[in-house]
């Protein structure tokens, strides 16, 4: 079956991401297929490379930056979401005139049309966030 | 129809808004800190009797062993499932609805 | 892009405005989603309905007031803004506390008809689990 | 003391923690989303006028007028403050402790 | 730094731990703050009780358990860690469903006590009123 | 009288930073101190300089730095909080090995003593949070 996946908070502050993260791992171990992972809200801050949590704390980040190795996930943060809250691509921080970027290897931005897709194409959406 | 309910019963009305909207057959899961609510003798015991009488209530057994609060303190008939179980409750069902 | 796939989407709505993102964010997936022909509707549960209230004025916290953008919903055909009754009543609200949200039906001449539906728990109970994409914010 | 609450009592519990716990002669203030508990007619109307028999309410308006919720609206008894008003509040009491 | 300065801290928890962050994020701040002798307390309000159950184990949610560290704060001389009785029993639970927290007395040639206090609302109140900075997380 | 702030989330998501801004600017107005702002948690996401949002939209950030210059205020930002966030100065940069850093103009980064801190040291600590 195939799964679409929408997360709408940030790292560390709610658990919205590492369950989305659990449940992604055990989909794709039982044989199924996950159409995308979209990031929403504060939930794009889950891309940032930028993030350095402690040595005894999981790197929720690097967790997703590996799936999306292993797996080849279509992992997609919000362009308009990002820009608001300061992720940035090369090409995003050129075009707005800013001096660094910081989107984590793995993740792409693109639009809200990404998420309204992954809901027309995947037999399932699931909704995590605060 | 899957509910899932991450959020305390005892702190936010998120689980009371999914019971009055559930249909008969539906299930309801509760994960992250939702699954406070599925032990023996709180104040909201007799609202999940009453909700099992007509739905299915899971809880995701990774987060109640977070928390602290063992399995045989659970309310009867509330089943526990793992994350494998979670994706296979979404299988099962034709939509997903969650009550953030 | 749609591939003629007909699904039906709901954005479940259960905040009040401004306090958080949500609202705001909600419509705009909402605005984006029109363009994919996908039976849309919005549903305004619990303190989602303070979306909705009428004379919202966003001065005195410096926010930028979003709230006319739900009249136009009905340029992009979406036209089903379910309000749950029991929710209003609770917070002391009528019907009357709300915007008024209209479009205009294509199949009637263009007549003004209003885009908010207001529904009990129970209707609104048999609508969701019509739905094929869920959408909480 | 001065409370802060800053969450709708029809979703979170903080204004009914908050005003379990309030002491006689204690000011509150409703902020943010926390406002729309301040109109009457309300599901928990009685149990403001009930707490204001022994403090006093107070609501931020900017925030009221931001959710649609005309003055006129307002239960009997509760002050509107702006946000010179909230400074006011903070400085007139020895302690702050906010809800959230 | 503190220059002599000697105030009431309380730390007002009322979040599970790990469904979100701020159940650890405030120990970070106690321990930190254990530093600049202050007079400290922590209240556990509403869920913010489950931050002290007894016998919680996150492998499977691959997050750290810190609820040992709670059992540290005694070599801080953090020992007032006030439960409100109430809220136990709204959630189910007793004083016996909590880890045991305990530290050495020095005053009565290092005895073990406990650190969790059992109060009732109406005494945390009163707790509450004395305070100079309250902390909320 | 000399007021402590502390500000628990990030910018758009929660309203938490923009009250508190309103909070600091009539607090000055009338002639109060700001010991301190203090950004905790996700508040630490009000700190950076990446942050693009909408024309038509309040920039939080922007507004922040801004009122920092006018009246010299003290924007500390958790040292902690920060790393585990992806919130970096240039020096967090460099002794955590990124390529980047983003933190804006008239914010500082620095530890949780700095808090405590400001409890001690302002007549009324207020906090802004979810």
């Amino acid at each position: 079956m195939k799964f679409g996946i929408l997360i709408n908070e940030g790292p560390y502050q709610h658990q919205a991401s590492d369950s989305a993260y659990q449940f992604v791992k055990a989909a794709l171990e039982k044989g199924h297929e996950i159409f995308r992972v979209f990031f929403y809200h504060d939930g794009v801050q889950n891309a940032t490379r930028l993030a350095s949590p402690p040595q005894d704390d999981r790197n929720i980040i690097a967790l997703w930056s590996a799936l999306a190795k292993e797996h080849n996930l279509d992992l997609v943060v919000c362009v308009a979401a990002a820009l608001r809250r300061g992720i940035l691509d090369e090409n995003e921080a050129k075009r707005g005139g800013k001096d660094a970027h910081n989107l984590a290897d793995g993740f792409r931005i693109s639009g809200l049309g990404q998420l309204i897709e992954a809901g027309i194409q995947s037999d399932r959406l699931v909704v995590f966030g605060d | 129809m899957l509910h899932t309910v991450n959020k305390s019963p005892f702190e936010r009305n998120s689980l009371n808004t999914c019971l009055g909207l559930v249909k008969p057959g539906s299930a309801v899961l509760l994960i992250e800190d939702g699954v406070v609510g599925a032990i023996k003798g709180t104040a909201i015991e007799d609202q999940l009797i009453q909700a099992m009488q007509s739905c299915k209530l899971y809880v995701l057994g990774p987060d109640l062993a977070a928390r602290g609060l063992a399995e045989d303190k659970l309310l009867d008939g509330i089943q526990v499932v793992d994350y494998g179980g979670f994706v296979d409750l979404v299988a099962e069902h034709t939509s997903v609805q969650s009550w953030l | 892009m749609s591939e003629g796939v007909i699904k039906k989407f709901m954005y479940v709505n259960r905040k009040p405005p401004y306090g958080t993102v949500y609202a705001l964010e909600s419509l705009e997936v909402v605005l984006i989603g029109a363009a994919f022909d996908q039976d849309v509707s919005l549903a305004f549960i619990g303190d989602g309905v303070y979306q909705l209230t009428a004379g919202q004025s966003t001065g005195g916290i410096g926010m930028k007031n979003f709230s006319p953008t739900y009249n136009a919903l009905g340029d992009y055909d979406i036209t089903k803004l379910y309000v749950e009754k029991e929710s209003l009543e609770e917070r002391g609200l009528a019907i009357d506390d709300l915007m008024e949200v209209v479009y205009e039906d294509e199949d009637e001449d263009y007549a003004e008809k209003p885009s908010i539906r207001l529904v009990s728990r129970a209707e609104l109970a048999d609508i969701m689990a019509e739905q094929d994409v869920l959408l909480n914010f």
